[in-house]
């Protein structure tokens, strides 16, 4: 079993169930050949056809980005607002009509850099509105800059002399931020997007998605380690819950604590695994042991993927005046 | 004039004299912790209720509290009342009531020569002196003798019809305020048993402060009775007003643009979605919109203004009547998602409660400096409309008009108000929804050929589909969109093309103002020309100009932008024109531009209104070189 | 002794040393009689006498609140700016001049609502900036609107009804953000707030320090239950490097982890500490442990006060182009 | 005319009778992967060795790269070249090097009459022509008959060069726009051993490219020797200029705008300072002294464009030259803090690098709509210099006086350019650092009575005292200040006097201007005016006018605010004038305000920049009214 991918929501549908691409606009994408976008399209759109939802019923938001771009693709409501402003445009149209299902689509420089502060507020409200961030590590629309997740030391247009300073981890921010569904996949695993999405849509509140996006043109094969072929068992470890945290060529390789830093502990080949072996818990009121596992990745540990967080909390928006639970 | 020699000895005669009076002017100051807002507001409603004109202007401390009895502490109410020709609180104080001596301080310089100043003399004590700077004690130095001044020591009268009481200090100081009012009620006369079953029920919740503000308010009153300061009760005279039958409620311009988005949604079945932050002086139009348990009329209090906007905006995406509400600072974070409702062309409310500026300026001081700004704060061609308010019950109607625009166009609007209507007040009859003007919505009807940015002809406005609609899916944005169809477009006539029908649009509301209307004679000599709140003393001066036989005639303009179609040619039929600011000269520069009329203007940027006297003055000179 | 109260730094000091008075300018400061800023005005500028430096060299830089008048009343120079932006400003003025000492001060809503933002990203960037959050669960200048950090159902005058979400933890979010100093002190602590600040200024890098702040018009007793002094013992916990974590009359309980989560474990009179009982490692290169102990608080268990973490990473604006620590 | 039968089928002989030229517009096009602007950028520069007035325009594809092949990514590179009087980067193109289909269709408009079209006809597969829209093949289906065409096999021919290298299709075409170089190279001429030189030092870090790039260059020259098509090289007639003795660079607007910053900085002794955050087209600015090694000379990329401008803000604060650089979108965010800089009295250079709006508008089209913005787009009476720049080299130039006027008088200063000058370039000699205009810095030295607000009688500025000097520690913020002391004030007097000593300070600025000089007749009938970016054609079209004998002058502005004292004077002197921009008549208001004279406009608000006809023909019809 390849471990960054995860069986698929098998359930034969309806000749007559909406298919992807009635949830795809006329429009052509205009993005680089090869980007990691046109596969987010794909699974996006995808989903939403699973929903069970009229496609009238489903709100597309973006901010500015190349990423961004993607409302035009789809065939559902939307709106390209201002770069990093998404979130409070998709927080007002959840408000003033709270039977619509809202996505909002946003890039790392427009969610972290200019738009944290809306992401963080989002977040912490926790409407029932669903946020993905796809990451590329740069700026993308503006021809190769610097955004908040690129590496120290990373060379681009706007760092000749290497980025100076610490890159925000989305996942450990969501996480912090108080988010009740932070997920993370990547851009390759259609499978594994189809699925965390529809779990972010079936969750009641805010979900938060980091999609690890390969921008081919201005920082291509950022996560080569994560999703090549040859190197993503030893890289890429889905979590699952209630199961042990393994990875690792026929998932020979379990994560352990050792006084609170986790450590990777190789597997003999028949080898049962152990006790102490940590177990994925989505549900855990503390979130301790996901903001240690959203840190951790190459060369040293694998990069976790799937969902980090899944807690129940009162929703934002059913009104505090009317319904006692918020 | 016959001012007492010393104010201090004996009451001086002439108040028997001015016993009738068209109107009075009184304002109640102390410290903040006085409770001089509550005395102020009812002496005001008690006089509305007695059938006056009544028009009140409160006078809060600077923003963070200073220590008692200092002077950045003082807390004022000033309110006017008479018949119906008057138009804001007041250019001069006829009565003062003065809690303290920094209260007294603060203030006497308004107050009019020969004026009345009734003092608490138990406050003049030397450390209150000292902290509102006098070296003397003025009600020994003679300093007061231009006023007639009646010192009471209502602190220690006040302590001491509450004996029973068993208070402390502290306690029995809190009902300083109604010893005072009870003194005025007295005076002018008012009814003691409407203010003391009002006390019972305002208090109901603590009978301790019930009992305590009802005996000092009826020793007050008691006092004015058998004190031989005061020889008659004053009585002001008044018009009888016939009043439409209503409710009538005492508004501040705040809480009327509050109510009036609120009404303007229920009249077009829409819901109201206001998103905002926190900022003086405009916090209490969200804060009053929070107030409602109706699930149609939603509060957000967001993160930042931008937050707020922006919310406005997806809710308006959404369907709802979008609002928010700000003042200067916010208004200039505001500047990028303006342009997005701009050419989203979304029907969205900004209100602008301006306080005076540049950068964090004087929070708490008034202008109206943000005209340019509201125009011209976006980069690109982005034109929208710009309203001002006037008076307080005007915010309601001119938020009304604003969102009918808003909504009939299509299209964001601009709401200029500002700091001295944002908390004055006066009696006003709220209209029944059925007499609200009419509200056009352009809600889209699903259509084979339905195209998001395919306009209606006589509005030039967008169709309004809403996520949930089916059949008309579409995706706006702040790229510049295909005539029609919306979808985004690069071409160079396409955007040319945009731009003036974005243009068009806004100039076309013009077409459906009714007539501008000229107070006065239409060909006066001289026209003073107002926008916002100097409508108050731009109206009285007119007034009293007339009444002096000067040809003079005021008009005031609620709509900025577009300008009236009549405008121009009105203004060529006066000699002259004055426009009359708050700031230095913005309207002016715009109606230079339009009309290319060389007008004359009247600027104050002082963070305080006109003065009524201001402005009858320049007029007067100005009409001198007329001649 | 008092848990909340650690001892003053006591070297005494030359007689020609500067003093507190030399760092308070001549306004008088015009916060409510009773407003914790008081006491947080007087601790900074004893800090300010103690650290060696001339007056012209620190800057204390604001944004827009109560808290935010403080620039006024110290004899530094001072920059009160914009709402919520002081973290730029500052930024700005350190990266020109690097020898000055840079001091933000700011309030709950400046710091966490408008500018949570530039916050975030100050913090991530580890400029050597120091900088002062003023908490007091309120808008208190615009006079008393909920903030980002109000008690969820708190009635202010912006929530009639409630507030209807969850407050930010201010402590917990630097650390998110990867803040390399991150302490919490109470306003009625001079001593600890003395002490802290120094450490703030001793630290090379940013450090974020989280004053709980009481406002005595708005939000009087916030705080109460940590800083009475009838219940302060059994909630308040000032936390020491390398010691046990431990609080209660006489230090009587102490931290344990079971199973990831915290609990409070009384002991005997006589009782040693147990091997078990947590220890306090402000250096520690996870902040798992430092997360959870700056989510704790009344009424299950004690809030955590002093320094949460201090490590050192690479200082943003010593030129990357010349230094290549950074 | 005489246009071809059919463009393919012979070379055309009138080729033969252009061969010498007074000026001639070539324009390199293709998709944005075939290295257009690596080839257009060198046949700039070696016309520019020849002595040659260049002036270059590239063209880039919408923001996000589209298909190859696909006509939303053509990118294209103009270039003209001649004589010294010509300004811009030419109306019309002469000669079209298109390299594929979508090449040819988007610039085929473009092309004169009769114009020479010189196209890849590897690249005319059906593919390509299907995405170009083409339904047909233009090479066969008469459609380019008004063109003299000639059909190069440009990939085959590349393809058959480099043959020995053993390359993949793919690699072999990057090489594709070195054929097309050094068939031009051949044409015009220019010494291909210069070409040759300069490959090898560029590529040498990979032999193979360079190796490849050489044989593509040199088959495109022996083409053109051998192929029968093209009879003679063309020449380009030149006045021969004489150049003053320095370093010549090609520069961009862009890159003239951040070296001004740094050399304006140095000249002044102090350290610069830049916050930015990207946004096309401003980006570069920001890299390029993103660039620098000097510790004096900072860039901090901020997580946003308010941060950018308060870092600056606060830099300046600290001593630096502070600056931003930003587009409209940018601008409208940083209005609460250039307000800061307004009251604060800091230096500030915030330069806005304008783009066709309103909102996110057309990224990657040019525009001159932010004038009103820059005056007006803050809250309250905020008066701040706004500069415009005219040319690529002219944005050194203007941002050194910016700086200056920053620096002498305590402000922030707006500065404009926009995206048609942005990434356009030319020829220039750097001044050298003694050549620049002498800098005022008003650093103030510690006294006694320092008072952060006392203000130079001259220049209205206030000292600047900055951390780390001592004796002087001051708070400086956003709240109303007190004359003299900049102590926190709220008194009304000092806020009006405060009001107006800000706006008299910068309306001093314009004692400074030198006279402002027509180019033309003082006494023309008609007066051309414009400013920014449309400087270029507004000269071209007024000298061509002239030629033809009519009585017209231009006037362009760099100073926007204030205005310069002559102009009013100035403009009266003429029978019209026509104020020409790239907005709906931003200026044309501001004039109509300030001079109540009725004015004409022309103006285009199409994404790009006037052509020279457009302007000589809406003269000359202007002109025929007059008569
Ligand atoms: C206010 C504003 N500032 C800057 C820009 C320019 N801009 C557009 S997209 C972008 C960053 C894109 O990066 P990211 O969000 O990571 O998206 P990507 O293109 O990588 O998908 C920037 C800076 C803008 N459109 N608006
Ligand atoms: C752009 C802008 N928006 C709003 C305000 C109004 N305002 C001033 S202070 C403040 C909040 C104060 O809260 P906090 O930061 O917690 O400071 P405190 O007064 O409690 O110390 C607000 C909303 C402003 N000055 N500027
Ligand atoms: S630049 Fe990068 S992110 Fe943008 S479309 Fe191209 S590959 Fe995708
Ligand atoms: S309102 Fe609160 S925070 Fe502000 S000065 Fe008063 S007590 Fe302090
Ligand atoms: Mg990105
Ligand atoms: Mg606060």
């Amino acid at each position: 079993m390849n471990p960054t991918t995860v069986a698929p929501i098998t359930a034969a549908e309806p000749p007559t169930a909406p298919s992807r691409t009635d949830f795809l606009s006329k429009s052509t994408p205009r993005w680089c050949p090869g980007c990691g976008c046109f596969g987010v399209l794909k699974s996006l759109t995808a989903t939403y056809a699973g929903l069970g939802m009229p496609r009238e019923r489903l709100v597309t938001i973006s901010g500015i980005g190349c990423t961004s771009r993607l409302p035009y693709y789809t065939a559902t409501y939307g709106f390209h607002t201002l770069h990093g402003r998404a979130p409070t445009v998709a927080l007002g149209v959840k408000l003033a009509n709270p039977e619509l299902s809202v996505w909002v689509i946003s890039g790392d420089g427009d969610a972290l850099a200019i738009g944290a502060n809306h992401t963080l507020h989002l977040l912490r409200r926790n409407p029932d509105i669903k946020m993905l961030l796809l990451n590329n590590q740069i700026y993308g629309l503006t021809k190769g800059q610097a955004s908040p997740t690129s590496p120290r030391g990373m060379v681009t247009r706007s760092t000749p002399y290497g980025v100076p300073d610490t890159p925000i981890n989305p996942v450990n921010l969501a996480l912090a931020a108080g988010a009740t569904f932070v997920a993370r996949v990547a851009d390759t695993d259609g499978a594994m997007m189809e699925e965390v999405f529809a779990a972010a849509h079936a969750h009641r509140g805010v979900a938060f998605v980091e999609v690890m996006l390969n921008c081919v043109t201005f920082h291509d094969g950022a996560y080569a380690k994560i999703t090549d072929h040859e190197t993503r068992d030893d890289y890429a470890l889905a979590m699952r819950p209630g199961q042990p945290l393994l990875y690792g060529k026929q998932q020979r390789k379990a994560l352990v604590a050792d006084h609170g830093r986790i450590l990777a502990l190789p597997l003999g080949d028949a080898e049962a695994v152990p006790e102490q072996a940590l177990r994925h818990d989505p549900q855990s009121a503390d979130t301790g042991l996901a903001q240690q596992l959203a840190l951790m990745g190459p060369p040293d540990l694998p990069c976790a993927l799937g969902i980090f967080r899944q807690v129940q909390a009162p929703v934002y928006g059913l009104d505090p005046k009317h319904d006692q639970e918020a | 004039m016959n001012p007492a020699d010393t104010a201090v000895d004996l009451p001086d005669p002439d108040l028997i004299q001015v016993q009738t009076m068209d109107e009075i002017t009184v304002k109640f100051a102390g410290d903040s912790g006085d409770g001089i807002q509550l005395a102020g507001q009812k002496f005001a409603l008690l006089a509305s209720a007695a059938g006056e004109t009544v028009r009140t202007l409160p006078d809060y401390p600077a923003e963070i509290r200073s220590p008692a009895g200092s002077l950045g502490g003082v807390s004022g109410f000033q309110v006017r009342t008479g018949s119906a020709g008057i138009y804001t609180a007041g250019d001069r104080i006829d009565l003062l009531v003065a809690m303290n001596p920094a209260a007294l301080r603060s203030n006497l310089g308004a107050v009019k020569a020969n004026g009345i100043i009734i003092l608490d003399e138990s406050a003049f004590t030397a450390a209150n002196l000292a902290k509102a700077d006098f070296s003397g004690n003025p009600l020994e130095d003679g300093s007061l003798r231009d006023y007639r001044v009646f010192p009471v020591p209502i602190g220690k009268l006040t302590r001491g019809a509450l004996k029973s009481l068993g208070l402390s200090n502290k306690q029995t100081s809190r009902s300083r305020n109604f010893f005072a009012l009870g003194l005025i009620c007295w005076l002018f006369p008012r009814p003691p048993a409407a203010v003391e079953a009002w006390i019972a029920q305002r208090f109901a919740a603590t009978p301790e402060l019930a009992k305590a503000n009802h005996l000092a308010f009826h020793a007050g009153w008691s006092y004015g009775e058998t004190a031989e300061y005061f020889v008659n009760p004053v009585r002001v005279a008044v018009d009888p007003q016939r009043r439409t039958a209503g409710v009538y409620r005492f508004v501040t311009g705040n809480a009327a643009l509050a109510r009036g988005l609120v009404q303007s949604a229920r009249r077009a079945g829409l819901s109201l979605f206001l998103g905002g932050y926190p900022i003086t002086p405009a916090t209490e139009v969200m804060q009053e919109i929070g107030r409602y348990r109706d699930p149609d009329v939603r509060m957000f209090q967001a993160e930042d203004e931008i937050a707020a906007i922006g919310s406005a905006i997806g809710a308006a995406f959404a369907g709802a009547l979008g609002a928010t509400s700000t003042s200067g600072p916010g208004l200039s974070l505001m500047g990028e998602f303006l342009n997005l409702a701009v050419i989203a062309e979304l029907p969205l409310v900004v209100i602008d409660v301006q306080r005076a500026g540049p950068s964090t300026g004087i929070p708490t001081k008034s202008e109206q400096a943000d005209l340019l700004q509201a125009l011209h704060g976006r980069h690109g061609e982005s034109p929208l409309p710009v309203l001002a308010t006037a008076m307080p019950a005007d915010c309601f109607d001119t938020v009304v008009e604003a969102s009918r625009i808003a909504l009939r166009y299509m299209t964001p609007v601009v709401v200029l108000s500002d700091l001295s209507l944002a908390g004055s007040a006066e009696v006003w009859r709220e209209p029944t929804l059925d007499e609200l003007p009419e509200f056009t919505v352009h809600r889209a009807a699903a259509s084979a050929d339905f195209q998001p940015y395919r306009r209606d002809p006589e509005t030039l406005a967008r169709p309004w589909a809403v996520p949930g609609d089916p059949g008309m899916e579409h995706v706006v944005g702040g790229l510049e969109k295909a005539i029609d169809s919306g979808a985004v477009c690069y071409q160079p006539e396409n955007h040319a093309a945009m731009v003036q029908l974005r243009h068009d649009k806004v100039a076309g509301i013009a077409r459906e103002y009714p007539a501008s209307t000229v107070h006065g004679d239409a060909d006066a000599r001289l026209l003073l020309l107002g926008w916002g709140s100097s409508f108050g003393p731009i109206r009285e001066a007119t007034d009293q100009l007339r009444r002096h036989g000067h040809s003079v005639a005021c008009l005031h303009l609620r709509h900025l932008n577009p300008l009236p179609r009549d405008l121009g040619e009105l203004l060529k039929r006066h000699r002259a024109v004055l426009v009359i600011e708050n700031n230095s000269g913005q309207l002016w520069q715009l109606l230079r531009a339009e009309y290319l009329l060389d007008l004359q203007r009247l600027n104050k940027v002082q963070g305080t209104a006109f003065r009524i006297a201001e402005i009858a003055d320049a007029a007067a000179s100005l009409l001198e070189t007329l001649a």
